[in-house]
């Protein structure tokens, strides 16, 4: 039973709700950042939902995922609530990772989400590890790791591919090329035109698609997932995309042009081709769409209200969850610290 | 050696370290299903230093596992095989090779629990082997556990006996955390009396007083545990030293030390580390803060002189510390 | 601050820490055709902290070179370009990304001069950027300079103000051996008196001190140092503190520690580093061995708390060390 | 100017020269190594001199090459001294690395020789290190990395081949498959039948040869030295060979059969066939490959015997070349040792 089944009419509409979801959660991310609201860093996924939700959709729900660092989609389309990952990004106790991960590192085990990742490149082995467990104990489950067009000049990237080739590991790379790593376009990062040549250099069936289209995604991962769980080992697909929004909120985009940008968006936009699809097909009416956003819209904002009102982390809590058990040097400092009247924090 | 009330039987079997070692991932192969041992050439070639040999003939290819030579690999695999319910027991060559992996073991393995929030196990075991002494020149022979029991979020165990490898690698294999097995490549044929029950196991974080002695403490690992306990039998009438196996660089048996260092009021700590920002920095430092009115003498630091380890045999000679260097270092505050 | 009887001018500039590193930069490029900067966005962005800006626009392509994601491959060719003729500096972006580079770090750049038996230069640079206080949680957030400062083979040098910062890259950039350049993100705003003369350099290796004081001694790194002094001038009239800015870590400057050890009679070490094994300890014990008999109570360590750094402010708050846990630790001993 | 000329007959025979240079220096280096004169690891290059010279012939002198652990045959390929090279292996003072480095890191700077390399993979990012200098510099050199079969699963490879590939870096790599690293074949490590398949996942000429044949190597590398050194960029070339010994002396081989040495051995002997081909070319007599294996052995011993002979170095030189200039702390350690009666050694 795959995630969304995107061969009816309500599976395609479970897509673009959770296409539609992802995006206005970013907008309102990146909004709140810019309020100064969430600290830290946030990397938002607008442009290439149509990657995480084909790619997620096409998986069953307990398949392993690794993220990025722009792991908010990938959290949406795996079914993470909202709320939650608000919470998450607000710092609050209620997050997934009670606070302590932050935007970069939202993770749900339970859930096969394996983590956002801070490390450009590290989710490749991990997924690469979930399907060595898998292969292990026979599990009927497969892995897929996302990692960027920057990320895959990573060399445990390629460890990972050619470990998994090698012993036909039942996972699936998808590499979300949007163009940019940071600053840097991907021809002065690759020499390839195509990165799913990669697979090449392993004997893996490579594939380049196309991002903006959630149907393609879809069916190219589909089809991988079931040569991943037939035991014919890992595919490579590199699904062309593009990051509306500049590397993380804040970034002044220097590196490129608006006209640029203004073509993918109009030409080129995941959420409104999908819709579009959709009511030619009658499947939806555009009344239908703007209630789904209405409702998504609240569900958002409901999420950071929650947030903004959920109770912060006891310092305490900073000095646990380092082990499964608490090491005595750690409950040593969390002592001296308090023996010293608590106060760590300066206002500096 | 803890004694643990529940073994069936307190014998022995006189044993090599490496035989300790071999035995406990046998035991543990045994005993859960979901260990298995991966790394390069420890299944066909039985490791090459040998310490592997016959598990691939008992456990077969599916639980004995020869890699492709990609200790980054290595090391996520690991790390995300241990996140979904497996648990591996990695084995990085030499030590000087975890440079290769140290991405993955900092950023993912020692992180991965405290990031998420503490919604994770992660029972991963990384065996390595370092030291000088066999003429391997500077790329394998250093002595690289400083760093693990550094960083945060991660176990460094280090032995400096056939008990304390097996009882030891046991306890890092059953532990749910990450945890480096720190084997010194010159001990592999030292032997000695190892418990042969097989729940015997050693607590993570406790050291061993090997010798008792009112002189003068020597906090050593490794190597250079035996070699200090040669030094105190040379010393006895002289100086009664007492020996401490340290065992486990991280969590740290403060206790044990400054107990002693209370008895005694001198330390030395040999270890094979580089000698500044090393392992005897840490426990040297411990020993002030909790023994500071004990202390009769600044503590002494045996190590490797800032040096990596050359090949010339005289040379890596001149730079490994050894017995000769704690007696130095006993002579020096005594 | 260092005199140089060589420099043409003692006039100074105010600026900040990421200004005195980017004329730092400028200066060398200038100075010596050799010199590149390397790195993941160092060019077009101008560093993801600002610190490269306007380096791409003054001196091109060729000079200022955005490089792949690829901190192993940046380093190895850092260090076959060291060994080849030209004097590379290479930013790895964040030290927590040292992991995924510490191979060609460890084995290569350190090593290569000693295995060779001296018959090669290594005139490398790596800067990067660590410590918490942006919310950037722990992959992000780490201080991991004792790591280099223990690897033998390795330099490394700390600034904690503008002035520090700026003489320090000129030396480092110079030099013919490999050394690391930690900046903490904290201090880039952080601003102060540089020497304008372009010859103005700081010997790495040569701690200051930044302020005199008779009660006790505060050695402290990067942002720390600034918070010291803020806890000095609070404690005036009470505590008369000592503080001293180390900036190298290794080769590291035992005198002017223990020099001012005999002075004061108590130390305090404030330093961002994970306590256990960390920068701390090194400095605890030279103190110990060279001014054991000065030493009026046990050194005080002021470190994180072997934790990672989370990412919730209040979180990050609590583990991060600063200017509250010196006075603390200062009341502590005085 | 080519290091050796194999265009023509002299060239020709100094080609197989130093073929039989390196089979007879490490055929010795193996005994003295069993003997117990020669300390720590050696790895022999027998069975697989047709890829470091045929390699290094087409190199000019002063380019440069990175080696590997088994880089016996690349520096005697490089025409460096024999002698230095057993002082080294032996420990000695007047060794390459002045008996600090052993059989593993014999470096010879300034005849090109970055040196030989106990990490395995580590010799790529150095080569393109060296490479990147000559485009700097806009020197009239090229790089070549050698790396194994084993090697080229190590990821700072790819790190290393995709920046060279994106820069058009005057680099070369050539992969010496002969079969095995270690005790593990080459189909356990890799998921494709030739590793040269790596080149598209980098859009670079990639190319499988037969490296038993030197001078189908010679013809290979000369063409991709062209190419480097007309900014054209790297080329990726896998040489097929084999190793006639264990990984290193010592190893028991338990991993293959004497029928799969043996039949290496007879059918494509690299120095056999080329010395056939000379003959049957009228370039050599039997007589003359007769008097020249005797010329080699003659100075391979005196080599030997130079090597028993020379200085073995002062434990005071342990402390040097760490730095340019000696550290405090290492002066300091020094410093006290001598204190201490200069006694550092053990009887264990
Ligand atoms: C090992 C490592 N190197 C560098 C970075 C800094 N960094 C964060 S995101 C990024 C760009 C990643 O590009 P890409 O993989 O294409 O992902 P995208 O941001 O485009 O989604 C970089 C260089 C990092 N986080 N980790
Ligand atoms: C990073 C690293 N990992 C592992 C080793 C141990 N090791 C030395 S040689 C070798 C096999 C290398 O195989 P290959 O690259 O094919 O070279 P070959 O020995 O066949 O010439 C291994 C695993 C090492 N030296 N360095
Ligand atoms: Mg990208
Ligand atoms: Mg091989």
């Amino acid at each position: 039973m795959v995630t969304i089944d995107m061969e009816q009419p309500e599976g395609r509409k479970e897509g673009l709700r959770r296409m539609l979801t992802i995006r206005l959660f970013d907008e309102t991310a990146e909004k709140r950042f810019l309020d100064g609201d969430i600290p830290g860093f946030v990397h938002p996924y607008i442009g290439e939902e149509a990657v995480a939700v084909g790619a997620i959709g096409a998986l069953e729900p307990d398949d392993y995922i690794t993220s990025t660092h722009r792991g908010h989609g990938h959290c949406l389309a795996k079914g993470l609530d909202p709320e939650r990952m608000m919470a998450e990004l607000y710092g609050k106790r209620e997050g997934y990772c009670k606070g302590k991960g932050g935007s970069m590192h939202i993770a749900d085990v339970d859930a096969g989400m394996l983590g956002a990742n801070g490390i450009v490149g590290a989710g490749p082995p991990l997924a690469t590890g979930a399907a060595f467990s898998i292969q292990y104990d026979d599990r009927d489950q497969v892995a897929l790791a996302f990692c960027g067009d920057g990320g895959i000049a990573q060399g445990q990237v390629h460890e990972a591919i050619n470990m998994a080739a090698t012993w036909d590991l039942p996972v699936v790379y998808v590499v979300e090329n949007n163009q940019y790593g940071e600053g840097t376009p991907v021809e002065k990062q690759h020499n390839v035109e195509n990165l799913s040549d990669t697979a090449h250099a392993y004997d893996i069936p490579g594939f380049t698609i196309d991002g903006m289209d959630v149907t393609a995604v879809y069916e190219a991962v589909a089809e991988a997932r079931d040569r991943a769980d037939a035991g014919d080992g890992p595919t490579l697909i590199e699904a062309k995309t593009y990051r509306y929004r500049g590397h993380f909120v804040g970034d002044e985009e220097e590196y490129r042009t608006d006209e640029e940008v203004e073509g993918w968006q109009r030409e080129d936009d995941p959420i409104e081709t999908f819709k579009q699809r959709l009511v030619d097909r009658d499947e939806l009416t555009d009344e239908e769409f703007e209630q789904l956003r209405e409702e998504i819209a609240t569900a958002v904002d409901e999420a950071v209200e929650h947030a903004r009102e959920a109770p912060t982390p006891e310092p305490d809590e900073a000095y646990e969850d380092m082990f499964a058990q608490p090491a005595p040097e750690i409950q040593h400092f969390a002592a001296q610290f308090r023996a010293d009247g608590g106060e760590r924090g300066d206002d500096r | 050696m803890t004694a643990h009330a529940e073994l069936e039987t307190e014998a022995t079997d006189r044993m090599t370290v490496r035989e300790a070692i071999n035995q406990a991932l046998r035991e543990e192969l045994e005993r859960d299903e979901d260990v298995f041992v991966m790394g390069e050439d420890v299944g066909v070639m039985g490791g090459v230093l040998g310490v592997t040999d016959g598990l691939l003939e008992e456990f077969g290819e599916k639980r004995i596992v020869d890699s492709p030579i990609s200790e980054a690999g290595l090391a996520g695999l690991g790390t995300g095989a241990a996140a979904t319910g497996t648990r591996p027991v990695i084995e990085i060559m030499f030590s000087d090779f975890l440079g290769v992996a140290a991405e993955q073991i900092i950023n993912q393995m020692a992180k991965m629990r405290y990031m998420f929030g503490g919604k994770i196990e992660m029972p991963v075991t990384v065996r390595t082997t370092e030291g000088g002494g066999m003429g391997a020149a500077s790329q394998h022979s250093g002595t690289i556990h400083t760093w693990i029991a550094h960083f945060p979020g991660l176990k460094a165990v280090a032995p400096g006996t056939p008990a304390a490898a097996k009882g030891l690698l046991k306890s890092s294999i059953r532990s749910n955390d990450p945890v480096f097995f720190f084997e010194n490549k010159m001990i592999y044929e030292d032997s000695g009396e190892v418990p042969v029950d097989e729940e015997f196991t050693i607590p993570i974080g406790e050291a061993s007083v090997e010798r008792a002695g009112d002189d003068v403490t020597v906090v050593a690992t490794q190597r250079l545990v035996g070699e200090s306990l040669d030094v105190a039998d040379d010393l006895e009438g002289d100086v009664d030293v007492e020996v401490i196996d340290l065992r486990s660089l991280y969590p740290l048996d403060t206790d044990t030390i400054v107990s002693s260092l209370e008895k005694t009021g001198r330390l030395v700590v040999a270890d094979e580390s580089p000698l500044s920002y090393g392992t005897h920095a840490e426990i040297a430092t411990r020993a002030m803060e909790e023994g500071f009115f004990s202390l009769d003498a600044p503590v002494q630091r045996v190590g490797t002189p800032d040096t990596h380890i050359p090949f010339s045999p005289p040379l890596e000679e001149e730079v490994l510390p050894s017995g000769a260097d704690v007696e130095n270092a006993i002579n020096r505050i005594v």
